[in-house]
Parts: structure tokens; C-alpha cells; sequence
């Protein structure tokens, strides 16, 4: 009989990387997997209509998703491979990470002379027109500007402080821009126009693969801003057996090892074993560093970020 | 198939407040060469397109072959058509032009090339056969519009003015062609010109239109020697209006006291009833200059005041004493009468024609 | 009536700044494509790994064929629903016509996101949520608007006598229309495929929900390529179609010049 | 009249019943939605969504009059390029033709998500477009183009520039000479005989071209989105932003609605200004 | 500004491989009339066209109000003209293309108004002010472009057959009106026209040409009566040729003996060398037929085989017993001459011209 799982996915590098593992469980399951390529929202707008199985998707989609109840809870059973999460990579029964990047802070070091330790370098004068951050309806900058309130005074409640802070660093000039294509932020450290600002470490290892030396980067003290990859399966999926088995293989140390040593996403098991000689190691999230990630309350911060841009948006206009 | 006529009957055509065609009807039997002929915007070529059907009618009714086709699409009536505009296809050569009708009719491409090469001759145009229509000239552009309609021997035509713009050399040649191509193929012909030598020497019929509406019907002769109205008397060939009134009848002897007092005699078949207002006609060809005194029946006497030269005829124009200007035409002359010559003006009375004044009826 | 005077002199400047104007980032994607260090000007040296790469990409070159395919369906359709209307609207006048007008006009009026998106719902509503027909709907749908509007443009400097003599020599409407009243608004029916084409081809957010997943065009690939993988793999590609369509344009003029030497 | 219209208007208007209207069924109804907790679609009836939008001056102010305005001005601006372009392509054949209509489709032809790359070399802080400004003494200072709102007018009126010259092409050459020469005659220059008969005559083509590319620019979110940066509030961008990033498809839904509302108002008025103006006379009816 | 002439010289255009105009020279001097006379194609438009400037000569001078003007562009020339086919704006009113001009005069109000009224009534076109040219029928549209151009009072005019589509009452009044405006304001004019009868009556002098080349120069009475080539007296009014050789030639009285044998009796003003191959030229209203034998001088008999009426004037082609067809034209008549009947044919030693025969020289 015809076995299709429509799997959702990021087009480029990830979907590349899926695709080359996902070979091997065509085979063993003898299903073959459609791909649903798109960007994130059109993740979710698919699961809605009910035109997917298993859905890649960011944190914050898995939150609304479970809000609106398109997902199955994950059964153990049927996914032996869960027991090897990370504590904190368990979302909810309905969510857990498939893996995990993060947000760090790159600096150009022929201009930045002494290593940056915290976050709130990006303030300072002298790095006029030369920082770039994330588009403010991003999470990154909606995590920076929570962390700010509450390094001011403030906390996820209490955001004031924080968009102050914000409206503060779009107003000095600091800002080449907030951007929405990652991979302008990465041509503007590759041409020494970006000093200093955010980048993903999967963006990070693209410089450096590219010969680029004189970008370094660091993880401040305050933490770094987690980019979470998170995996669901729909509740009307065609399969369900099949789509668990999908998950489990995801969650087998064979596709995380693949998508750290090929996409810098680090994995959300214990039992993956990270190449010692692997060029990239430093750019993991590894064992340890999971704790160190900066993971304010997603879902305030869901709720409530449509006002904050509002509140920024009037504070950095005016 | 037998029955090829037209019948227009009270056709109308109102351009919002304005009426172009106003209830007009005459019809075209089969083989006739009709012309319509009458001013500029009296409403001929409306009419004729109305046939055609590019214009809906405002009303009336059109049969084509004893069938109404008031509402048949164009290309459904199967007639031949010139335009005024000559209309040629500015992405087709001339020889493209010609042959779309017969390639339509999915005739054999030989068929083709023959009929195409036959229309062309016909209208002067052999060598034009792979130029553009912007190639060419006023002229070639309307002998191609003229081909593109003969190539398909229509059974029934309708030309637009297809000769105004040649000269005359080849105007009285293709109107010769044009003629006898008709005679020979027994079309039905529905002819517009503005041109009354054309319209008097082609057709059997002519329809005079004025002001949207239709003034007369008849044979060319009776045309010019029985005009029905002031109107085409004057428009028909040149004419010279004397008023008057009937100031005795007496079998075919009619006199005619003009407003200066004199007398006409005049020779009519009808009967006229004695004090009608009237106008004399008089064709400029019949009148007769004399620069000596003359006498005899209806002479009156005046002054050039100006004499053109056309080649083949001298026209004068004479003040009467009575202020009137009377025209005159002289062919086969050999002397010219200066202007400001006095001269006795002769108008034998059979050529004399009496219509009733209706300017103040 | 080619003489060297200031108002030719200054319209040819104008246009050539134009295009200078117009091919300057692309001459710039140009470099950038054979450079192996991309965005580093001058160029750092030469190498046509970007074009190996591009070209050697299944997904790209799979991903063209569907948005040649699609933009060519899609042209045809958007101006054969497109060329009535025009029709209607350039030459009559009718009660409502303004109306009609607008009403034409609302697949360009409604942002295209949530028009792709409210079509892709309405699609999986209605049952067809998978398969080539919503795509191809969504493209020729958004694209009409354009059809009508530059069709209508070049129907109403048309001659309707060059009609009348068509139907008169007894060629139908639908004859008339293709071997006369199309042949002479050539121009603007080719403006009209083009723009439409173009426009089709460069789509992305409607092929983003409504493509079926082995069915993605062009531009959805090249922008899930880019956003994460920055490199000069797509100006490769772009500078592979621009010389492709420059190509085409000189064996389309070669071709069209022998016709025409062929007739004459 | 209506018997000769209907058929030729109803396979377009039927298409866009089936697949414009019934879909925007579906907006219209989904704006008077609500989300709930900034995560998820709650079924509701009600205006918030739109009192949101409306009442607050801001959104007015810094979204819908500068999308206005943003598309006003690259509009207006790719009229001034196209229109000498198109009347010296109008006045060449052959192979000058085909290249220079090949250059002007170029840009379209390679989509705007490539081009970007020229653009960033172009645009960057240190880059060509700075260099040559400073080195021509324009200014001394480098300039902000990118992630500004400069660049995304720049990169409107690049794009909008070739599809106002495709839709002005035809007009124009569809213009008698003799028209001109009759001009010309009476005393008209070059420059008058433009002005009165070719640049008159052409407005069809030039409505067009407006009215697409006023619609494009006004609804753009691509080119905000890569070349601008918070600050390019552009409507169509927030609507993306809304739908496709915070998921508010309710918002996005009512913001939708006032974009086409207000885009078929503007698009109305022009309409009747160009209807007024020249438009009915041209109108080929016999 | 008191020199208001035309001068051509030596002016040619080609097309390619085709010489539409070749080595055209004449002129046209202050306050004159000239018409360019000549069959379809001949060049007329591109001549006229290239003295307005719409076409670059291949070749020649051209000189207006004695400048050069070859190279100047058309709006500095500042000369009036109307085009063959109109050339009216569709986007402007009837009375705002008759202003265009003046506008750009920069004229005030009021002077335009009165101007652009004027025009109007002088072209019959009163109350068409607010029409579109494509609300005008073929005549009305040419009378605008002819309104446009007049309103522009030019001392300098072209014009281009600006009476073609006109009936011929209109297009006499037309012609006067022109005429009497022309003599009024001195405009020097030139005129092309197809019409030989437009061109005889109107001009003092007409420029016959010929596949692009000029076959005469002269006044109207002399190109009628003394044609210089037999394609001159063929276009100019229509003539019947009989070909022969001079057989006998003492002061003015010439014999030629004819291809039949018979003998025809000349009166010449240049004396013609014995021997010469002639053909003589008989215009048709000088031929006259009767019906009986008759005797005399220049006495050819034939049949009638054509009459046709034209109203003011009846046309018979008789085939002369030679086999020659010659026509015959007779005005003032009271009598048909019936088809079939056999004729004399008379035509004075007076009316027969004689030119030498170019087509075996
Ligand atoms: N653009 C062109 N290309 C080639 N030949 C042309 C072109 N324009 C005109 N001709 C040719 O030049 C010749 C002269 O044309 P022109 O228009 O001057 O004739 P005309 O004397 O005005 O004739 P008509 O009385 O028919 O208007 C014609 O044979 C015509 O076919
Ligand atoms: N579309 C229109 N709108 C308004 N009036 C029109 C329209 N078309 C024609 N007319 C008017 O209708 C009348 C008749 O026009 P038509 O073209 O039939 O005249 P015509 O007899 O062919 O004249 P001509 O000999 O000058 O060609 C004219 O007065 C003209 O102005
Ligand atoms: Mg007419
Ligand atoms: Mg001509």
C-alpha cells in the first residue's frame, strides 16, 4: 500500500539535512516522506488545515498549536527514544525539542579589542551604526528585551524597562537595522559593516566556513537567546504509528548527531555523541550550556508581544 | 440563392439627441446597381454600414435575400464591403489583405493565388502585392480595399465611396471595370458616393439622401430631368432657380411671371394649377449666351460677371437685370466672353422645369 | 526623422541612464556570482563554483521547470479570461462600468498574502487542498488584473473598422480575433504575456501555501535557500537566466529578421 | 447591450467569484475574530480588531498614510523614469529594441530576492552607492540606504519602473505619426507636440501602468521586508508580520479589508480623474 | 516676410529600392495657385510632405520664402497644411483641434473664439464644436482638418486633396470659398489634388507629374489646349488619339495621313517637319456626330457602340471603320443617338492637335 508522511520543514540546509537521514527511514519503513517546505507560520496555517503529520516547528507555533489543540500527545511508548531527552527539552506532552541552536553574541575583532562579556555592549556609543540585531517581533530581541527589564528593574510582567531600554538602542543610531533575512546580518560581519550584534550560531559556523577570521563570537554571562526546533504530530494524522516512529527517529542519535555536525543544531539528547575533532564543537549548545540558556516564559511572551512592538514602535518613533 | 435584392424599410439610426438616418427606405433589386448619393453627413455611410451591420439601427427593418437579418452578426450576411476608410489590415501585405476573405472560405492556395492576382490587376495594383498598407499611397490604399472586397465576388456589394480618392484618369477606368464586372457577375450594388457623375453614370437607380432622409428615388435621367425637390435639382448636376408664379396653363404651355416682372414659357407634362408658386429650373447646359441682341421666346438679358475655364467647358456666371445670377455652361467653344459683357441669355421652353416653391409652402 | 537635435539627445541620455540605472545591481550580482568571496568588492578573484553549484542543484533546476511551466500556463489563462473583459470595457459603455472596472482590478488590491492564504483555505474547504489546480488558480487569479488593465489600454487606440472588414469578409468573432484585432494589439498582448509571466514567475507568496509539496517553484526554493544559507549560489542563478533570456532575445531577433528578409 | 457585454465579462467576473470573493468571505469573517493569550483564533464577532487599527493615531499616521505616501512617491517617481524610456524604445526596431527591452525586464526577470545582493553591495554603509556619492561630492557622509526607508523607495521605483514602461510601450507606439506631424505643423515643437498629443494619446497606457504599480507599491512587503527595517511600518509588511509572524491572522484579516478599502478608493478616484480627463475620449465607440 | 514662395529643387525621396519622387523641380511664387496634378502614386503626398518637413528629401533643395529650409524641422517652417487623411486628434473636440494652433500662438480668448467660429462657418461646419472627430462622418472630419488649418490664416499653404470626400455642391462651394479666401489673403498655395477639374479651375498654374517625375508646367488653358505629351492631354481631360504620319505641311495648315489610309487636316502654331510620326489629339466635345452623311473636312465615319448619360452631358464611343474607338461628348442635346447607329464624325482643322509620338521614338 502507498505509505506518504507529510513532514513539515525549512527549505535549504535543513530540509537538506532531513532529507539525507530521512532516506534510511523511507527504506526501514518502507513509507515515503513528503516534504512540506516552507517558513515557519505556513508550518502552522498547514497543521490547521490539517494537510500535515508531523510538524517541524518553532516553539512558539508548538505553544499556539497546542492552544488551539492541533496536536496528539506523544506517547513514550511508541517513542522509546524520548527517554533520552533533556529534562528541560520536554515542552509539554503535546511538545518536546527536536533541537537546539542559539543566539550569540559575534563581534568583529580587529574593532572590539576587548571580548564583550554581557549583552549590554550593544548600548555602547562607540558602536554607532556598526550593531545588528533581530527584527523586534523576533525571539531573540523579544528574549534581549525581557532580559533588559529585568536588569532594570523590571521582569516578564513588568516589560516597561526593557522596551525602554530597546526604544534607547533604536534611538542611539547604534543600529545598522533590525533585520528580518539572517543572512544579511551575516554579509554584513562577512564586510566588517556589523561590529557587533546577534547571530545564530548556525550563521556563526557559515562565516567561519567561509574563511571569514576576524569574527569571533561569545556567550555573555547573561546567557544566550535559545532557537528552539520543536516537533509535534498532528492530531488527525494520516498514520499515527507511523509519524511516532518518524519522531523516535528524530530523536535517535544517529539525526541529531547529523543535524549538529551539519547545522550547528545541538542535540536535545543525552545519548548523542558530538565527534571530539568536530571543528564547530564550541558552537553547540552542549550538555551543560543547556542550562545556561536564557528561556523566559514563551507563552507571556506570545501573548503579550504584539503590545510590547506596539509600546517599542511608539517609544523608539517619538 | 436566386434573390439577391436588399430591402431598407424606415430604417433609423439616433446618435443620442442627434439622428443620423431617419427612417429611410428604398430597396436594391437583384443585379441593380443603387446609388446613394447626397452631402457630406447626410447619413450614407451610416446607412450602408447599418446594412452591413457594423451599426445597430435605432429601428427599421433590413432584409438581405428576402431574409431579415436586422440582427445577424456581419459575418453572417455574406456581403462584399468597401470602406470609406479603406479599413486594410496594418499587420497583413496587400496580398494578405486580398486573400483572407478567400482564405476564410478555405479555398485551395492556387485558387487563391489566382483570384488574389486577378483583383489586383483589376485595381491597377500588380506589383504592390508585398507592401505594407502604410507603403502605400492615398490612393493604393483604396484600391486595396476595393480588391480586398472583389476578390471574393460577392453576390451583393456595398462600396463606400471606393473612388474618391483617385484621380480621374483612373477613376472613370475602374469605374468602367467596376461596372462591367457588375454586369458580368449580376451583383447586387448598393453604392455610396458623393459624386454625382459616378452615381448618374454608373447606376440604374439613384437614392438621394439629405439631412438623414430620403429625398428621391429614381433613374438617373429622371433624376436630372424631373428632379422631385429643389433639393436634388440643385444637387444633381448645376442648376438655376427662377421664382415665380403661374399666371397661365394651357394644355403643355405654361407661363411663368418672374419676380422682375418678366415671362417664362415653359413646356410641362404635368399640370400646373394656375397661381402656383413656383421655381424655373434651368440646367446651366441649356442656356444659351448671346452677345448680340436676340429675340424669341424667354430672353433675358444681363452681364458677366465671372467666366471660368475648365478645360473642356467654359461656365459663365450672368447677373440678370433682375439681380438674380443665372449660370451658364458652354462647351465646344472657340471664343470667350469677357466678364462684364452684356449678354441676352436664351432658354428654349421645353427646357424649362417647374417645381412647386416649397421654401415659402 | 533621426536628427541630432537637444530633445533626442536628452531623451536617449534619459534612457540610457535608465538602464543603467536598471542593469547596475544586476551587472553587481554578476560579479558577485563569479567572486569567490561574495559581497567583497573589487573581487578577490574568479571562479565559477557558484555557477556548478546552482547548476548542479536538482531542487533549482527542478523548481525553474515549475515556474516555466507555471508562469506560461498562467499567462495564457489570466489573459484568455483577461481579453473579454477588456474587450467589453474598451469598447462599450455601460451602466456599472466603473464598477465593473474596480471589481476587475480587486485580485491586485488585496494584499497577497492573505489572498493566498484565504485561497488556500477556501481550496482545502472545498477538497482541493492538494494538486497543481489551486496554484495554478491562485497565479492566474492574481495575475488578471494585469492582463485587463493593459490589454484594455491597447484596445482602446484600436481601429474597430479593421474588425468590421474581418467579420464582413465572414470571419466570426473568434477568427476575427485571432487573425486580426490580436495580430494588430500585438504589442501590448506580448506587454501583457510578459508582465503576466514575469509576474508568475517571481510570485512568492502565493506558491508558498498553495504549491503541493513536489511542485515548488523557483522563487520559494531560492528563498528557503537564502535564508539560511547566504552565499552566491542564487546570484549564480539569476546571472545564469539573465544570460540565458539575453541569448533568447538575439535568436528570437535572428529568427524574426530571416522571416522577414524570408517574405520580402 | 447587456446581451453583447455579459458574455464577454462573465468568465473573468466568474473566476473571480470562485476564487477572489468566496475566499475573501473568509477574511471578512475571520476579522471580526479574536486572538486569544497572542496564540490562538477564537470564533467571536467583534470590532476590535478594526477599533484597534482606526482609533489609534499612530497606526493611521506612521502605517497607512506613509504606505500612502511611500507608495505615492516611488509611483510618481518610476513615471518620471519609465516614460522617456519608453518613448525612445517606441522609436527603435530590431535588435536595439529587443536588447532594450530585454534590459528593462531584466530586474523583473531575476525577482527580487537575488537582486537583493547587488543591492546590499550597492547600498552597504561603505559601499558603491556611497562611494560614488562622496567621490562625486553629493554629500561627505555616508548615507543609509539600506534597512532605510530610502532603499525601499529606490528599490519600489526599480521595480515598478519596467512594468509603467511595458504598459506604456503600446500606447505610444499605437500613436498616428501623423498625429504628431499635424502638430508639428500648426507650430507645436517637440516638446509641445509631446505634451498635447503623444503624452494625451498615451494615457491609457499610462493609467495602466499607475494603477498597477501604485497597487504593488502600496500593498509591497518583500521589498520592505528585506531592504527596510522596523521602521518601514509599509501596511502590506505589517500584515505579513501580523499573519505570518505573530500568527494574529484576525488583525491581519481587518487590516486587510481597510488595504483594500482604501486602495479601491484611491484607485477610484484616479479613475474618475482619468476618466474625466481623457479617457472617455478615447473611448472607441461608433 | 514680403516673399512668401516655395522653390523645389531637384528634390527626390526614395524607399529602398523605389523612387517615389524623382528630380522634382518647380516653384510656386508669392500669392500664386499651384496645383500638383497627377494619377495614384504618382508622388503628390511625398512631395508635399516632404516640403512640410514630415519626410527627409533623399535628395534636392527646398527653399520657402527663399531660406533653405531642407533641414529645418516642420514647426519652424511655418507653413499651413492639410493632411490627406486628416490627421485630426481624437482626444480633442472639433473646436479645440481648429484652436490647437492658435493656443500656441498664445492668442487671447476671445481672438481664438471668434477665429475658430470663423473657420468653422467657412468649412459649413457651425454647431460640430463639441463633436469628437470619431463622431464625424468622412466629409465633416475632412472639413475640420481643412477648418484647423485655415484658422491658422497661413501665408503659406499645402494642401492635400482637402476636397476628395466632399459631394460636389460642397466641394464647389468648398472650392470658391477657398479660392475667393486664397485671392483675399494672397496665401501662396499649393494644392494636390487627383481631381483635374479642381486643379484646372483653381490654380494659375498646375504641375503635372508622373511616376515621380513632373511631365508639365503650365497654366491651365495651356496644358488643355497644348499638352506637351500625350500622358499630359490623356490626364487632362480626356482625348482620343489617332497616330499617323505628316504627309504634307505648308505655313499653319498640316496634313496627316492616318494608320487607315484617310487624311486629317491640322491647324499647327510650331511648324512640324514632314515625315514626323504625330498623333494627333481630338478632345471629344470638339468631335461632332451626325447621323447623316455629311461633307467636308476631317470627315470620319464609325458605329456607336457606348452611350452613356451623365446628365448635363451624354458620352458615345463609336469604333471608327479604322477600328479606332474614339469618344465623342455632346452637351445640349435634345436627342439620343441609339447604340448600333452608324455616324459621321466631323472635328475641325481647328481643334486638332498634333504632338510628336514618343512611344516608338
Ligand atoms: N513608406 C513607404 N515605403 C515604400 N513606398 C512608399 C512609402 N510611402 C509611399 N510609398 C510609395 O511612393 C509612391 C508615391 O506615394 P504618394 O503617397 O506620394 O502618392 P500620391 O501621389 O500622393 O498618390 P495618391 O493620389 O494615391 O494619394 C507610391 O507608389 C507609394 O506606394
Ligand atoms: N458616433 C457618432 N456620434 C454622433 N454623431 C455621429 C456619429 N457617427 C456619425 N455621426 C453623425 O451622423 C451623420 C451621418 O454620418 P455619415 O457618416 O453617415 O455621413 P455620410 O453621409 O457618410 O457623410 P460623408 O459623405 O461626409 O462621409 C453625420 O452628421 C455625423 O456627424
Ligand atoms: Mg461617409
Ligand atoms: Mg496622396
Amino acid at each position: 500500500e502507498d505509505c506518504a508522511l507529510r513532514v513539515t520543514t525549512w527549505g535549504g540546509s535543513y530540509q537538506a539535512t532531513y532529507q539525507a537521514v530521512a532516506q534510511k527511514f523511507e527504506e526501514e519503513h518502507n513509507c515515503r516522506i513528503e516534504w512540506v517546505v516552507g517558513a515557519s507560520p505556513d508550518h502552522l496555517i498547514k497543521a490547521r488545515l490539517g494537510q500535515v503529520d508531523v510538524v517541524t516547528n518553532t516553539l512558539l507555533n508548538s505553544i499556539a498549536g497546542e492552544k488551539e489543540g492541533l496536536w496528539q500527545k506523544l506517547d513514550p511508548a511508541k517513542i522509546p527514544n524520548m527517554a533520552n531527552l533533556y529534562p528541560n527539552a520536554v515542552h509539554s506532552p503535546y511538545t518536546v525539542f527536536a533541537n537546539v541552536g542559539d543566539y550569540v553574541l559575534a563581534y568583529n575583532k580587529d574593532t572590539v579589542t576587548t571580548v564583550p562579556a554581557t549583552w549590554d555592549e550593544l548600548w555602547k556609543p562607540e558602536y554607532k551604526n556598526r550593531v545588528v540585531i533581530y527584527g523586534i517581533d523576533h525571539i531573540p530581541t523579544l528574549s534581549l528585551t525581557v532580559l533588559q527589564a529585568e536588569k532594570n528593574g523590571g521582569s516578564i510582567d513588568n516589560v516597561e524597562p526593557g522596551l525602554d531600554r530597546m526604544a534607547e538602542l533604536i534611538k542611539s543610531g547604534n543600529l545598522i537595522g533590525s533585520l528580518d533575512v539572517e543572512s544579511q546580518m551575516v554579509s554584513l560581519f562577512e564586510t566588517g559593516d556589523a561590529w557587533l550584534g546577534m547571530l545564530a550560531t548556525g550563521r556563526m559556523k557559515e562565516l567561519l566556513s567561509k574563511g571569514v577570521t576576524n569574527v569571533s563570537f561569545v556567550r555573555p554571562e547573561e546567557g544566550t537567546f535559545p532557537l528552539i526546533t520543536s516537533v509535534n504530530i498532528h492530531k488527525d494524522a494520516k498514520n499515527p504509528a507511523m509519524a511516532a516512529a518518524f519522531v523516535n527517529y528524530i530523536l535517535s542519535s544517529e539525526v541529531q548527531v547529523a543535524f549538529a555536525t551539519r547545522n550547528l543544531y545541538a542535540p536535545t539528547v543525552k545519548n548523542a555523541e558530538i565527534p571530539d575533532d568536530f571543528e564547530f564543537r564550541d558552537l553547540l549548545v552542549l550538555n551543560d550550556a543547556f542550562g545556561r540558556l536564557y528561556l523566559p516564559d514563551q507563552e507571556k511572551i506570545t501573548a503579550n508581544k504584539a503590545g510590547w512592538q506596539q509600546q517599542l514602535n511608539q517609544k523608539a518613533m517619538r | 440563392m436566386s434573390n439577391d435584392s436588399i430591402q431598407v424599410e424606415g430604417i433609423t439610426k439616433r446618435y443620442g439627441a442627434m439622428t443620423a438616418v431617419d427612417n429611410v427606405s428604398f430597396d436594391v433589386g437583384q443585379g441593380e446597381f443603387v446609388s446613394l448619393l447626397g452631402p457630406s453627413g447626410c447619413g450614407k455611410t451610416t446607412t450602408l454600414r447599418m446594412i452591413a451591420g457594423f451599426v445597430d439601427p435605432s429601428g427599421g427593418l433590413l432584409r438581405v435575400r428576402g431574409r431579415d437579418v436586422t440582427h445577424l452578426p456581419p459575418e453572417k450576411r455574406d456581403l462584399g464591403f468597401v470602406f470609406q476608410n479603406y479599413a486594410l489590415w496594418p499587420h497583413m501585405t496587400v496580398a494578405e489583405n486580398v486573400a483572407f476573405g478567400l482564405k476564410l472560405r478555405k479555398k485551395n492556395r492556387n485558387f487563391i493565388r489566382d483570384k488574389v492576382a486577378e483583383a489586383l490587376t483589376t485595381t491597377g495594383l500588380s506589383g504592390y502585392e508585398n507592401r505594407l498598407p502604410r507603403q502605400l499611397s492615398g490612393g493604393q490604399q483604396q484600391r486595396v480595399a476595393l480588391a480586398r472586397a472583389l476578390a471574393l465576388e460577392p453576390q451583393v456589394l456595398l462600396m463606400d465611396e471606393p473612388l474618391s480618392n483617385l484621380d480621374r484618369a483612373l477613376r472613370v477606368t475602374m469605374r468602367r471595370e467596376l461596372k462591367e464586372l457588375q454586369a458580368r457577375m449580376k451583383m447586387t450594388t448598393l453604392y455610396v458616393t458623393h459624386d454625382q457623375e459616378e452615381a448618374l453614370s454608373m447606376s440604374n437607380r439613384v437614392v438621394i439622401m439629405n439631412k438623414g432622409q430620403v429625398e428621391q428615388v429614381a433613374a438617373p435621367f429622371e433624376l436630372y430631368e424631373n428632379p422631385a425637390t429643389g433639393f436634388v435639382a440643385d444637387f444633381v448636376g448645376i442648376t438655376n432657380f427662377l421664382g415665380g408664379i403661374v399666371t397661365s396653363a394651357e394644355g403643355g404651355g405654361v407661363e411663368v411671371k418672374l419676380g422682375s416682372g418678366q415671362m417664362l414659357r415653359a413646356v410641362t407634362k404635368q399640370p400646373v394649377a394656375l397661381g402656383t408658386k413656383v421655381r424655373a429650373l434651368i440646367r446651366p447646359e441649356r442656356v444659351t449666351l448671346k452677345t448680340t441682341a436676340a429675340d424669341g421666346d424667354n430672353i433675358l438679358t444681363g452681364q458677366v460677371v465671372l467666366a471660368e475655364y475648365f478645360g473642356a467647358l467654359l461656365r459663365y456666371s450672368v447677373r440678370l437685370d433682375s439681380g438674380d445670377i443665372l449660370r451658364a455652361e458652354v462647351h465646344n467653344f472657340d471664343s470667350f466672353i469677357e466678364s462684364g459683357s452684356r449678354v441676352w441669355v436664351c432658354v428654349s421652353p421645353e427646357h424649362l422645369r417647374l417645381i412647386p416653391d416649397e421654401r415659402n409652402a | 526623422m533621426t536628427r541630432w537635435d537637444i530633445s533626442s539627445i536628452a531623451l536617449r541620455l534619459v534612457t540610457f541612464s535608465m538602464m543603467a540605472f536598471l542593469i547596475f545591481p544586476i551587472a553587481v550580482t554578476l560579479i558577485v556570482a563569479v567572486n569567490p568571496r561574495e559581497f567583497v568588492l573589487p573581487p578577490n578573484g574568479f571562479t565559477l563554483d557558484w555557477f556548478r553549484a546552482a547548476w548542479s542543484s536538482k531542487t533549482f533546476l527542478r523548481g525553474m521547470g515549475v515556474s516555466l511551466v507555471l508562469g506560461l500556463a498562467a499567462a495564457l489563462i489570466a489573459n484568455a479570461l483577461a481579453l473579454p473583459a477588456a474587450i467589453a470595457l474598451a469598447r462599450t459603455n455601460f451602466p456599472g462600468k466603473g464598477a465593473i472596472n474596480l471589481i476587475l482590478m480587486t485580485p491586485l488590491l488585496i494584499p497577497t498574502t492573505i489572498l493566498s492564504l484565504a485561497l488556500y483555505i477556501y481550496f482545502v474547504r472545498v477538497g482541493y487542498g492538494s494538486g497543481l489546480v489551486p496554484l495554478l488558480v491562485g497565479h492566474a487569479i492574481h495575475i488578471m488584473p494585469y492582463a485587463v488593465r493593459i490589454l484594455t489600454a491597447s484596445l482602446l487606440n484600436f481601429d474597430p473598422s479593421y474588425e468590421e472588414a474581418a467579420r464582413n469578409v465572414g470571419a466570426g468573432r473568434i477568427r476575427t480575433l485571432f487573425s486580426v484585432t490580436l495580430p494588430v494589439i500585438r504589442t501590448g498582448l506580448i506587454s501583457s504575456l510578459t508582465l503576466c509571466f514575469i509576474l508568475s514567475w517571481n510570485d512568492f507568496p502565493i506558491s508558498v501555501f498553495l504549491a503541493p509539496p513536489s511542485w515548488t517553484p523557483l522563487p520559494v526554493e531560492l528563498y528557503s535557500y537564502i535564508k539560511f544559507q547566504y552565499d552566491a549560489v542564487a546570484a549564480a542563478l539569476a546571472s545564469s537566466l539573465i544570460l540565458l533570456s539575453a541569448v533568447a532575445m538575439v535568436v528570437i531577433d535572428r529568427l524574426a529578421g530571416l522571416r522577414r528578409v524570408l517574405r520580402s | 447591450m447587456t446581451r453583447r457585454i455579459l458574455p464577454l465579462l462573465s468568465p473573468a467576473l466568474l473566476a473571480l467569484l470562485l476564487f477572489v470573493a468566496f475566499p475573501m468571505v473568509w477574511v471578512f469573517r475571520t476579522s471580526f475574530n479574536e486572538l486569544a493569550e497572542g496564540a490562538y483564533i477564537v470564533e467571536a464577532m467583534t470590532l476590535e480588531n478594526y477599533t484597534r487599527f482606526l482609533t489609534e493615531p499612530w497606526y493611521l499616521v506612521n502605517t497607512l498614510w506613509f504606505s500612502v505616501r511611500i507608495a505615492l512617491l516611488a509611483t510618481a517617481i518610476s513615471v518620471i523614469c519609465a516614460y522617456p524610456v519608453a518613448l525612445y524604445i517606441a522609436k527603435t526596431s530590431g535588435l536595439q529594441r529587443n536588447v532594450l527591452m530585454a534590459l528593462t525586464m531584466a530586474p523583473l526577470l531575476i525577482g527580487l530576492v537575488t537582486l537583493v545582493y547587488g543591492w546590499i553591495v550597492i547600498f552597504r554603509g561603505g559601499g558603491l552607492m556611497n562611494s560614488l556619492m562622496i567621490a562625486l561630492r553629493v554629500y561627505d557622509q555616508p548615507v543609509r540606504y539600506m534597512w532605510d526607508i530610502k532603499g525601499v523607495v529606490i528599490l519600489l521605483v526599480y521595480i515598478g519602473t519596467p512594468y509603467i514602461v511595458l504598459s506604456l510601450l503600446d500606447s505610444i507606439e499605437r500613436i498616428n505619426p501623423f498625429l504628431v506631424e499635424a502638430a508639428r505643423n500648426v507650430g507645436a515643437n517637440r516638446w509641445t507636440a509631446f505634451w498635447k498629443i503623444v503624452f494625451p494619446l498615451s494615457t491609457p497606457g499610462l493609467y495602466a501602468g499607475l494603477v498597477i504599480v501604485f497597487s504593488l507599491n502600496f500593498a509591497a512587503f518583500a521589498v520592505p521586508l528585506m531592504i527596510g527595517d522596523s521602521n518601514t511600518q509599509m501596511i502590506g509588511l505589517v500584515i505579513y508580520r501580523e499573519a505570518l509572524l505573530n500568527n494574529d491572522l484576525p488583525f491581519a484579516s481587518a487590516l486587510s479589508v481597510i488595504m483594500v478599502s482604501v486602495n479601491a478608493l484611491l484607485i477610484l478616484g484616479m479613475s474618475a480623474l482619468a476618466g474625466r480627463l481623457i479617457l472617455s475620449r478615447l473611448e472607441a465607440k461608433r
